[in-house]
């Protein structure tokens, strides 16, 4: 089965990005397809190459990157509720004149449009939820 | 055509739970997550559970075990874990998402 | 690819947070894309039609005129949970735009009989 | 050695609501701010309001205007601005927010 | 400069979100700063000091463990809304700390005694 | 009459940024005095300087920016709020070998202590919650 993954939750406010990650890990671990993980709202801020947690905690960031890197999925953070919140990559700093930038690839930014298509295409639509 | 209904507040959030309830049809599954399992070891809810006709209830045990949940479950509800929760979400035509 | 039509539902009251204004985005998207939209308002959520708005002192956008604009969008199926209406007295005609009032049945219907529905 | 309380939430948060209602002492005030200003509008919270016993009720005028309220108000509250809401926090020995 | 006593109110359960670790951060520090601090759990907060917390799985910090400590923090005063843990069937002696019940009017006069009252 | 302000809620997704701008300056301008404003929680993505939000729309790190600058008021982020959610200056992004950074004077990067002395201080203090 297809799947595509919404996440609306806050990234270090709320469970709901890890709990996220969880049922992706297992949806992949159960030969399923990922289509989309999309985050939206507060959750765009698990995008941000610039978290430093401590040692001891968890690392949202980290995990998911390195779950899109190695099952090669498609992360797309959208552009509208990133750029809001002070999550940009190199390109949006530029257009944006801002000095450095904080988000980078496997996260891709982009609109909501990549949520709708992921609607159409996936079996199941799951949200993970603020 | 039937649905599986997560829900990751506790009860204390009365409006969510009720709309959340009364959504819901039999055959469709409702699985507590997060604080949502905090409402198994609440008699006053799980009574509304438990009257509800034809519905399947689970809870994460994840987010049970980290609550320190286990030997307070006042409610038939199975204890899954993540990939069964991938499996319930395959077994229904839709997942709705309660927050 | 056969069509899938979206119900959203929407519980936020406007103002105090930004669930609303991202549910409604996600609507006009998706009507943009082409995909039939049923907007469902429960909860705190009709306080979003009220036509007497005025966010300017507080230096929001208008969802006075986000939400009269929906029908342009051809986002015309707008329903209103009846016992949500009730609490907080609103009436049909203090809404910028038509509405359908629902019951907590033809919600679970509602809920049934659309493929995709998101909740916020 | 009196409390201004503030609180911003709706009503539909009924333990958030109930939990500031039963801490207000007489000689407190209210003072309800942003998506709190509801309460105002509402008949089930009015009715509570107005039982509390020598308790000054307050509305943020910005938050009544922007949500469309100001004929609604089903309240003897006041409508105060910015700098009233400054003058009523010296006037009390301290402001506890619920939110 | 006379001493401020601070009350400290918690409402929520722990791990769904970051309030009670923030809050109880606050704690820590006052306490750390010399300020006597007061801590009431109401709400969803009685659920901080079970015992029987494992979050190793969502990969959270145990809130028994945070919480066994506040006495070492010179943080002695505990209290626990005796509604809130009533309709949670929470019960002393499954607590990580001793705590006292108080209720609703004991609560307001806390809150008019204290000089800070910070609720989470 | 001294006053501090403690900020809790989401700085996009929450009204309370505002209000708590709203105050303060209602503060200054009724001749009482600021000691301090703490950022805590999600409130401290408002220090972000890379937050570019519609043209048409509320700026609220601009605005705090300018209030503070205006008065020379204290305005402090809570550094273990703001490193784990990828808030965090030059020093800071030196110290955790990050390539950049996105918060910078007049947002100052301090711990909790900085509430408690505000909460000594201060005659009255004032949260603005989540």
């Amino acid at each position: 089965m297809i799947f595509s993954i919404l996440i609306y939750g806050s990234a270090h406010n709320s469970q709901s990005v890890h709990s996220a990650y969880r049922f992706t890990d297992s949806v992949l671990r159960s030969g399923h397809q990922i289509h989309r993980v999309f985050f939206y709202g507060e959750s765009v801020h698990a995008a941000s190459i610039l978290s430093a947690p401590p040692r001891d905690e968890l690392n949202i960031h980290q995990l998911w990157k390195d779950l899109a890197e190695t099952h090669q999925l498609d992360i797309v953070v959208c552009i509208a509720a990133a750029l809001k919140r002070g999550v940009m990559n190199e390109a949006e700093a530029r257009r944006h004149e801002k000095a450095s930038f904080n988000t980078q690839a496997p996260f891709e930014l982009s609109g909501l449009g990549q949520l709708s298509e992921a609607a159409i295409i996936s079996d199941r639509l799951v949200t993970f939820g603020a | 055509m039937t649905t599986l209904h997560t829900i990751n507040k506790a009860p204390s959030d009365t409006s969510l739970w009720q709309s959340c309830l009364s959504a819901i049809l039999p055959g469709d599954a409702l699985l507590m997550i997060e604080n949502g399992v905090y409402a198994a070891s609440q008699t006053s809810i799980t009574r509304q559970l438990q009257s509800m006709h034809d519905v399947s209830l689970y809870l994460l045990s994840a987010d049970i075990e980290a609550r320190g949940l286990t030997d307070q479950i006042r409610t038939d509800a199975t204890l899954i874990d993540d990939q069964q929760f991938v499996e319930l979400s395959c077994q229904h035509a839709k997942v709705v998402s309660w927050f | 690819m056969s069509q899938k039509n979206i119900l959203l539902i929407l519980s936020h009251a406007p103002y105090g947070d930004a669930y609303a204004k991202e549910a409604l985005d996600i609507a006009l998207t998706a009507a943009a894309f082409g995909l039939p939209v049923s907007l469902l308002l429960t909860q705190d959520a009709p306080y979003l039609l009220l036509k007497s708005q005025q966010p300017q002192q507080i230096q929001q956008k208008n969802f006075a005129n986000i939400c009269s604009a929906l029908p342009m969008y051809d986002i015309e199926n707008i329903y209103i949970e009846a016992r949500a209406a009730q609490t907080k007295r609103i009436t049909l005609d203090q809404l910028v735009v038509p509405a359908t009032f629902v019951n907590q049945a033809d919600i679970a219907l509602m809920i049934r009989d659309h493929d995709v529905v998101l909740r916020f």
